[in-house]
């Protein structure tokens, strides 16, 4: 796997209400890297932050502090209509909300054409059109589509014009903010399919942000768990799932049901005290520190050590 | 045997095409646009299509007012204060004009005062709110204060001091009803931005690079359109009403154009009330159908809109 | 062992007016619902599940609503049949309901513990006071912490997970015989969810409630239900015990809603999927409307919709693959692989 | 809460002083001389000018607007032109005769237009509804002048029961069936709008929250529908009302000026008119700075019982 | 149920409230002056003796109630009923005696007035010369607001705007002899009619104890002004509710006996309502003299009210078309004058109640000469004259319309007919009064209608002199001038209704303006009332002590 990074994310903060009593810190000093060609998910349960980091990558909300470098160029100084134009040309956004997400007033080849014009991608309506057509059926909608509003179709082909659109602009990166939870199951792994599809077809990257462990596993290649604001753990989603080492990332494992009926007869939930993981804000010695290759937890220096230990032993009982 | 061929099993390819022709069909159901299927919705609702076919007369009579009148509406063409005759459909007035005349040219002056003054401050209105709403911030608040200060005035007052500022008629009551019309709208209307701001597709309008006043036009506009023409028919109702109120005060449209509004404002005199209802009440009544006619109008409009079942 | 049935659904069918035209929502739906288990409808959206327990206790809207057959049995009376006035009797006495969503079910400008508290005075004329006691240990038995503080309290200042506890404990103040949870846990967060499932479980116990679970969630389903029935397009295709459901299905669609779950051991390889969205209910098409998504589909298929055929005394399944005449089939891995896990279970049990 | 009341009344100061610096531009740049109205056809250039010095209106505009600043920071808004009389003792009997109008008026309506209101959402789009519908979109339509004149010669002159205009019977006693009496008339031909406006108000949110979920819930419950109704859903319409009434008050106060115009009612409107027939500057300046008060006021009122009638709502 | 409960006792309240706030009125003032039996509740009808009280109807209302500053007819007319004056004037140029025994001269220029004794204020303070003296000084006095500068402006040692030579502290053509003697001195020698008008009618006289606690200058803005506390003629003040009524009780001191009728309303309402409340008794007349005056379109169903006594007069309210002399010349205004057909105007708009002003002089003045005829309505021989003329017709012509008149704008409409017929190209241009007023005042407007009350006193300098205050066809021509002149100073009335015959004719076939008509007073009150509007309006309240009511 290609290990360029194509976003480099560093002490990402933003705060709602700053220095107010309502202050809240949706965003809390986050770092990672993105590279090329992965599949990163963001898991994380409501309010966690995650939804936000995807918008203040995707510059639709102004961060507090930090800086988010994307094709080796940071996003911030990014202010002129053409710098944003440029900006905007790779990176593109999948939408939770299918029906939400595309304009009920505009017809199908405007809202996957639009993009085109804006960019100054096509010369002439006709050749719009084509490349909407083109673009229909890569996502696997008829062309006859094209005339018609949103309203008449289902969530699963509103999701695909949607991702459409995305594509239109052939972006390097996509962030799928929570793209299938909207969806009946069927749906979704129609969804899946095609995401993954596309990807190989376009040598993309994607930032896939959901609540939804299961699907976040199967198509994520490294796997970031967020709680209120900060990154817990960061691995491959292998290790996520097998070597799970921060105990928020264990009870959330323990609380996917599975559509087994005798595993979830034996099933053991595991709960997670949340006070015993809150440290001081202003203590050098907290941060995400790498207990294995590739895998980091947020904890206290001294902990480090425990975790290893942790690590060891779940290995262990994998192999056997 | 035959019995037997219905349970072989159906190729791939077959299952394919059938599950794209029943895509397609079950979108095909409502071939309709959107405005179709509201003018569909519309039309399946009888006051407000009633209404719509009254409206549509005014506006006729209004346009065609030279070819349908039979007198000059200015122009004493008979004896004072006669009532209705063949002559005089329906009488004349206390200077011996033609009431049924001055009725049809009255129509084009409500209707101009009304409809052209909630265009006015509609476009006022929607440009501020839109504004206000998108951009919010400094901007916002600026508006804000501005539709605090111009909702505070006495709407009625300000439109007695500059009507007699710059000489009362029709153009001067129109432009000041939609130069003062215009806060409530421009409030709907951000009210409605700010709600459709958050929207995801104008989330993915801007990841897409659309600028912020097409943003603001293009896509958010025509999403707030349907609310604001609701509003602006109400307001045609209320600019109607209003002009004959400024008329009945002496300060609306000014004679000897004929306006509805100031031929009610004859019912003033006790001796027009009592005895001479040809003065007054077919004025008044045009008043009333039209304000009705457009009132149910935009609440069929609404109703259509929202798809509330009939 | 027979258990007997509280509830009988039979033949129910629902249509509802549109400007568009009539939404055949649900088409003879049969099913019974036995004492003290819970029964699990499954479907997407759309496909009646819904729809069909609302009508239960006369909850749809009358204004657009055609209830054109069909008849509910409760004990001896059939509810749609019942008076408005007697099923308020009914209602939230004998068969009470918890909603999706949390944040909008509950009055917004009603404390939470008047809102507990009501029930209890309307059907068990309870005095304010005895009431309010009583709505605070049903509080503290859904696991509400400081239950006598929070009685005061708006719903706004609690959390999702906690306004469904409150949901719960409303819907659980007069111990009904049935409870029908409508996706109860959909709008939740994983952890919450695991939670609110436990405490539903555990309260079903001890009220001895029968209760329809609605959810689209197989793997809910699969930790909750004793039965399963899977609906689609308006019909139930699939009925049976949750191991009948989950080991060995029949249905076609049954198989692609479990195989086109990613489970945790699964590879990455490509999911499987149901081609296709589900049938546009206005004009619902001839034959089984599952044809054109089904690729195990026959000529039959297209032309008439399949009846119940019978698999076990509690497994139907309507899909004509059951039929005698039917040509045997190649099943997908993911199905296979739960068939061999039922047999390995059963070997274990069996032990 | 307070401190949020503070906060408010001091985000007004800046548009009550942009309220009336507009409304001391406007009225100033009328044309005519006020003095011209109070003076005869064969007085002097002196005496004109003596009246401009008098009245103050030999300033230039604006140190006759920061006067009149001064002056209302002590409680002073200045004599009337046509009267000579200080602005402040002539405020309160019109405040007074324009309340007592609008709070009969706004009573009269709001215990009509709410429970049909109800009723009408209730009865969606059945015959009852259309009925109330059909009558408030008259109501709505009527243009007041015309029905009240029509109700003066119907009441007053041919049945002769009820008094036309003024507010009181002149050197009667002022007894309280005197003073309903001479509310009557000009109380139904308000309300005709105000109630026909709030019952389209009232009817659209009760439909809006009859499709809300906790109804549902509500009616799941197995509540009777009494409670249903009032105790879950009208709870939820006082927002909406709230904003209605706090809109109509001080539409109200800003003068019902045809109304009052036309039954001679002694109040804020009436003396409007005669204001600015008058070019009484003092007393237009006056009344709009009421009206303003009285829009900003209410609309704080109203935001302060939003947090009364919902507890989601807190400063 | 408790719901419902809770809901009617909302109801209740809320009536309750209603009915308090019904109950209380506007505070506590308004029923002390009648609170003899205010227990009584269930009666509603005006309590007391109702033939006790005079309801009177009026059209505006009082701009205040200070003697010296009164510029409005309706506060001159309330005042006449609050202060004395030197005399009266029962008919037109016809005086009387009032608070003045006599007021005589031998060489019309020194004034001898003569006071009748024991006339007291209502305090209680005898009413003396020095007070007729302290008002004249007043008026006098640079610091004073007041109307009446003009009128005593003949007197020796005032200006021509009726303010004393600056240094001076007094008027030197007033001279106290004793406490109920006073010699007035002109400048030059004048009309006595004049004097008598101007100053024996016309100006109020204040007690001196009460005005002399304010300074000068402040006096027109002070409670004497607004509330006043002291009277000393028929009535004396109560209360003014500001725009909706005066009320004022009987004097008991006033020196030609208590009069009949012990309270008096005077009721500021529009001309609808005038004519319902004529009609449903609420007023018991109107006030008449363009101060209480009922829309020309009411007088038929007025007439025909069997309860009410119904007559009409010529007056002094005109109305001209000024024509501004600067664009247009004589020809082309005397073309306008025949084109109009004011005939239509009168008997048509107005049913013969008003009439064609043949001149400047309505028939109610007696210097009106009957012998200078209207110029006719004649369509052709206007044409005629405009051909003559030269005056390019196609020229858009605006006529300036005032509103606030229904009658004068109704006319306005015909007028514009009758000048297009002619073959002038005319628009009308609409205005509220004072706007109108403004433009044409200004010199900026080409054709105006505009009303003028006139005077009985028939000088109109202030009219069409270039000198004149009012001068609003901006009239400029060295005849008329001359005629204004030998009238102002002529002191003789048969020499002056010679000079004034003359000024007619004139004015007449120079056109200045067009004089539309003299609109009639109105007599409208009830049967059950005696006394009321006389035929001369002005004079009308000389008797009012007398008057009673059935």
């Amino acid at each position: 796997m290609n290990k360029n990074p194509i976003m480099q994310i560093k002490n990402l903060k933003k705060t709602y209400n700053p220095e107010k009593d309502n202050e809240v810190r949706a965003v809390d000093n986050i770092s990672f890297d993105i590279y090329e060609g992965e599949t990163f998910g963001l898991v994380g349960e409501s309010g966690s932050g995650k939804s936000t980091t995807g918008k203040l990558l995707m510059k639709l909300e102004d961060m507090t502090d930090g800086q988010v470098i994307f094709l080796g160029e940071s996003i911030q100084n990014k202010r002129s209509r053409q710098d944003l134009l440029a900006f905007r040309k790779n990176i593109q956004m999948i939408f939770q909300d299918p029906y939400a997400s595309l304009n009920p007033k505009m017809t199908v080849k405007d809202i996957i054409g639009g993009p085109l014009e804006v960019h100054k991608l096509v010369s002439s309506r006709k050749e719009r059109d084509e490349m909407v057509y083109n673009l229909l059926e890569q996502v696997g909608l008829s062309k006859s589509f094209a005339n018609r509003y949103p309203k008449e179709f289902s969530g699963g082909q509103c999701q695909r014009i949607g991702i459409a659109r995305a594509l239109a602009l052939k972006p390097k990166f996509i962030v799928a903010d929570e793209a299938i939870s909207a969806l009946d199951v069927s749906i979704q792994a129609q969804i899946v399919n095609l995401m993954r599809q596309l990807k190989q077809e376009g040598n993309l990257t994607y930032l896939f942000i959901a609540h939804d462990l299961s699907m976040v596993k199967y198509i994520s290649d490294r796997i970031a768990v967020m709680n209120r604001g900060k990154i817990l753990e960061l691995a491959t989603s292998d290790d996520i799932y097998h070597v799970p080492l921060h105990p928020y990332t264990e009870s959330l494992l323990s609380a996917i049901p599975e559509p087994d009926p005798e595993s979830e007869r034996n099933r053991q939930r595991m709960a997670y005290d949340e006070s015993k993981f809150t440290y001081d804000q202003d203590d050098p010695h907290i941060g995400l520190f790498e207990i294995t290759d590739k895998h980091f937890v947020y904890c206290h220096k001294d902990e480090v050590e425990g975790y290893k230990q942790k690590a060891e032993r779940l290995k262990q009982a994998i192999i056997v | 045997m035959e019995e037997q061929l219905k349970f072989n099993p159906v190729s791939q390819k077959k299952i394919i095409e059938m599950e794209q022709l029943s895509q397609i069909q079950g979108i095909s159901q409502n071939d309709d646009s959107y405005t179709k299927t509201i003018i569909k919705r519309f039309l399946k609702d009888k006051i407000a299509t009633v209404s719509l076919i009254v409206f549509v007369l005014l506006t006729l009579i209004a346009i065609f007012a030279p070819v349908l009148a039979p007198y000059n509406p200015n122009q004493t063409v008979g004896f004072f204060e006669d009532a209705p005759s063949s002559e005089f459909l329906l009488g004349t007035d206390e200077v011996g004009r033609d009431v049924l005349s001055r009725l049809i040219y009255g129509a084009r002056v409500s209707l101009t005062v009304g409809v052209l003054s909630v265009a006015i401050y509609a476009v006022i209105g929607t440009t501020l709110g839109l504004l206000s709403g998108f951009l919010g911030g400094f901007w916002d608040s600026a508006i804000m204060r501005l539709t605090e200060v111009f909702m505070a005035f006495p709407y009625f007052m300000v439109i007695l001091v500059i009507v007699s500022l710059i000489g009362p008629s029709i153009w001067t009551v129109t432009f000041v009803i939609g130069i003062l019309g215009w806060p409530m709208l421009c409030r709907l209307v951000r009210g409605e931005v700010m709600k459709v701001k958050k929207a995801d597709y104008v989330q993915a309008a801007i990841s897409s690079g659309y600028h912020t006043f097409q943003i603001a036009f293009k896509h958010i506009f025509p999403n707030v359109l349907t609310l604001i023409l609701v509003n602006m028919t109400f307001g045609i109702a209320t600019s109607i009403i209003t002009e004959a109120s400024l008329s009945f005060l002496g300060v609306g449209v000014q004679p000897p154009t004929a306006s509805w509004g100031n031929m009610m404002s004859n019912a003033q005199s006790l001796t027009v009330l009592a005895n001479q209802y040809w003065r007054w009440l077919p004025a008044g009544l045009m008043v009333l159908i039209s304000v009705l006619s457009v009132n149910f109008l935009g609440d069929g409009l609404r109703r259509a809109i929202d798809g509330e079942v009939k | 062992m027979e258990r007997k049935s509280i509830l009988s659904v039979k033949d129910l069918t629902i249509s509802f007016n549109t400007f568009e035209g009539e939404v055949n929502a649900v088409r003879g739906v049969t099913f019974d619902l036995e004492e003290g288990e819970t029964l699990a409808l499954v479907g997407e959206s759309g496909s009646g599940k819904s729809v069909s327990t609302k009508a239960i206790t006369q909850l749809l809207p009358k204004r657009n609503t055609t209830i054109s057959k069909g008849e509910i049995w409760y004990h001896d009376q059939d509810l749609l049949k019942t008076s408005s006035k007697d099923m308020k009797k009914i209602r939230g006495k004998d068969i009470a309901m918890i909603f999706q969503d949390p944040m909008t079910s509950l009055n917004p400008t009603l404390t939470v513990g008047r809102q507990i508290a009501e029930p209890l005075i309307e059907h068990q004329a309870m005095s304010k006071q005895a009431a309010k006691t009583e709505a605070i240990s049903l509080m503290k038995k859904v696991g509400i912490i400081g239950a006598e503080q929070r009685f005061q309290q708006y719903p706004h200042q609690f959390s999702g997970g906690m306004r469904q506890r409150v949901m719960i404990a409303i819907a659980l103040a007069c111990h009904p015989k049935i409870l029908i949870a409508d996706e109860p846990t959909t709008a939740l967060d994983v952890t919450i969810q695991a939670q609110i499932i436990d405490l539903l479980k555990e309260l079903q116990a001890e009220f001895d409630t029968s209760t329809i679970f609605i959810t689209h969630d197989l793997g809910v389903v699969a930790n909750i239900a004793d039965r399963v029935a899977v609906m689609y397009a308006g019909r139930i295709v699939e009925i049976g015990t949750v191991d009948e459901i989950f080991y060995n299905p029949k249905h076609p669609y049954t198989w692609g809603l479990l195989a086109s779950m990613p489970t945790m051991k699964m590879e990455r390889e490509d999911l499987y999927t149901i081609p296709g969205s589900p049938p546009n209910l206005l004009n619902v098409p001839t034959g089984d409307p599952f044809a054109s998504r089904n690729m195990y589909a026959l000529e039959i298929d297209f032309q008439e919709e399949p009846q119940m055929f019978k698999v076990s005394d509690t497994h139907y399944a309507a899909t004509w693959l059951l039929h005698p005449n039917a040509p045997e089939i190649e099943v997908p891995d993911e199905i296979k692989r739960r068939n061999e896990r039922f047999a390995t279970i059963l070997a274990t049990k069996g032990e | 809460m307070g401190k949020y009341i503070v906060k408010r009344i001091l985000i007004t100061i800046p548009v009550l002083l942009m309220v009336t610096v507009f409304c001391f531009i406007i009225v100033n740049l009328a044309p005519g001389d006020p003095t011209d109205l109070y003076i005869s056809e064969n007085a002097t250039e002196q005496q004109i000018a003596q009246m401009r010095a008098s009245l103050g209106l030999d300033q230039p505009f604006p140190v006759q607007y920061f006067k009149w600043l001064l002056n209302l920071i002590q409680g002073n808004l200045g004599f009337s032109f046509a009267s000579r009389m200080p602005v402040v003792d002539v405020l309160p009997s019109k405040i007074w005769a324009t309340v007592t109008l609008m709070f009969s008026t706004l009573v009269v309506s709001y215990l009509i237009a709410i429970p049909l209101g109800i009723i009408s959402a209730r009865k969606q789009n059945g015959f009852v509804d259309n009925m109330i519908t059909g009558v408030s979109f008259l109501g709505i339509s009527i243009p007041n002048f015309f029905f009240g004149l029509a109700l003066i010669y119907i009441f007053g002159l041919q049945l002769g029961i009820l008094p036309t205009g003024g507010m009181e019977t002149l050197g009667g006693n002022g007894g309280w069936l005197d003073r309903i009496q001479h509310l009557v008339l000009p109380t139904i031909v308000l309300a005709a709008f105000y109630c026909s406006n709030m019952i389209r108000y009232v009817r659209a949110s009760m439909i809006d929250i009859f499709s809300e979920n906790y109804m549902r819930t509500a009616t799941a419950k197995g509540l009777k529908e009494k409670l249903i109704l009032w105790g879950h859903g009208v709870r939820n319409a006082w927002v909406p009302i709230i904003t209605v009434i706090s809109t109509d008050i001080p539409k109200m106060l800003g003068g019902a000026i045809v109304t009052e115009q036309i039954f001679q009612w002694p109040g804020i409107g009436q003396w409007m008119i005669s204001a600015i027939n008058a070019r009484d500057y003092p007393v237009l300046m006056a009344i709009n700075l009421i009206a303003a008060v009285s829009v900003l006021f209410f609309n704080l009122i109203a935001d302060l019982l939003y947090a009364a009638v919902d507890p989601r709502i807190r400063y | 149920m408790v719901s419902f409960k809770k809901l009617a006792l909302l109801i209740m309240i809320l009536f309750g409230m209603v009915f308090f706030l019904v109950a209380c009125g506007g505070g506590s003032d308004d029923t002390e002056a009648t609170g003899d039996n205010d227990g009584e509740g269930e009666e509603f009808a005006p309590d007391g003796d109702e033939d006790d009280t005079l309801y009177v109807g009026l059209t505006n209302a009082p701009g205040g109630f200070n003697p010296l500053n009164a510029p409005d007819t309706v506060a001159q007319w309330i005042l006449r009923m609050l202060y004395p004056t030197l005399l009266e004037q029962p008919e037109s140029l016809t005086f009387e005696g009032n608070l003045a025994e006599s007021f005589e001269t031998e060489d019309n220029q020194n004034f001898t007035v003569t006071l009748r004794s024991g006339a007291e204020w209502s305090d209680g303070e005898p009413i003396t010369a020095d007070d007729v003296a302290y008002t004249l000084e007043l008026i006098a006095n640079p610091d004073v607001e007041t109307t009446w500068g003009v009128n005593i402006s003949s007197l020796e040692g005032l200006q021509s705007t009726g303010k004393w030579e600056d240094g001076a502290d007094g008027v030197a053509g007033v001279e106290v002899i004793d406490e109920q003697t006073l010699i007035l001195t002109t400048k030059t020698p004048v009309d006595p009619n004049y004097i008598k008008e101007m100053i024996g009618f016309n100006v109020y006289i204040a007690p001196k104890h009460i005005a002399e606690q304010y300074e000068p200058a402040e006096l027109a803005n002070s409670e004497f002004a607004t509330t006043p506390s002291v009277s000393g003629s028929i009535y004396q003040f109560v209360e003014y509710e500001t725009d909706s009524y005066v009320q004022l009780e009987a004097n008991p001191t006033y020196y030609k006996g208590e009069a009949q009728l012990k309270n008096v309303y005077l009721r500021v309402v529009n001309g609808t309502n005038l004519v319902t409340e004529l009609q449903s008794g609420g007023v018991d007349m109107a006030a008449g003299g363009g101060i209480g005056v009922v829309p020309v379109t009411e007088v038929d169903t007025l007439a025909n009210d069997d309860n009410l006594d119904f007559e009409s007069y010529p007056g002094f309210a005109t109305q001209f078309m000024f024509i501004n002399n600067e664009e247009f010349d004589a020809d082309v205004r005397l073309a306008m004058m025949y084109a109009i057909d004011r005939e239509a105007i009168v008997e048509q708009l107005f049913r013969g109640n008003a009439e064609i002003l043949n001149s400047t002089y309505t028939s109610a003045s007696v210097y009106f000469d009957p012998d200078v005829e209207a110029i006719p309505h004649d369509v052709d021989r206007a044409r005629e004259l405009l051909e003559e003329s030269g005056f390019d017709s196609s020229q858009e012509i605006e006529l300036t319309v005032p509103t606030g008149n229904r009658a004068r704008e109704q006319s306005a409409s015909l007028i514009q007919q009758n000048l297009e017929e002619a073959g002038f190209n005319v628009t009308q241009v609409t205005f509220d009064f004072v706007t109108a007023l403004a433009n044409v005042r200004e010199g900026n407007y080409q054709i105006g209608l505009i009303g003028i009350p006139l005077t009985s006193d028939p000088d109109q300098t202030y009219l069409w002199s270039q000198s004149g205050t009012t001068n609003l066809a901006r009239v400029n021509d060295d005849k008329i001038e001359a005629l204004l002149e030998q009238g102002r100073t002529s002191t003789d009335m048969e020499e002056r209704q010679e000079i004034y015959s003359e000024l007619q004719e004139y004015w007449r076939d120079q056109a200045f303006s067009v004089g539309l008509y003299g609109d009639f007073q109105y007599k409208v009150q009830s049967k059950n009332l005696n006394g009321g509007i006389k035929e001369f309006w002005g004079g009308s309240l000389h008797d009012m002590h007398e008057w009673t009511k059935n």
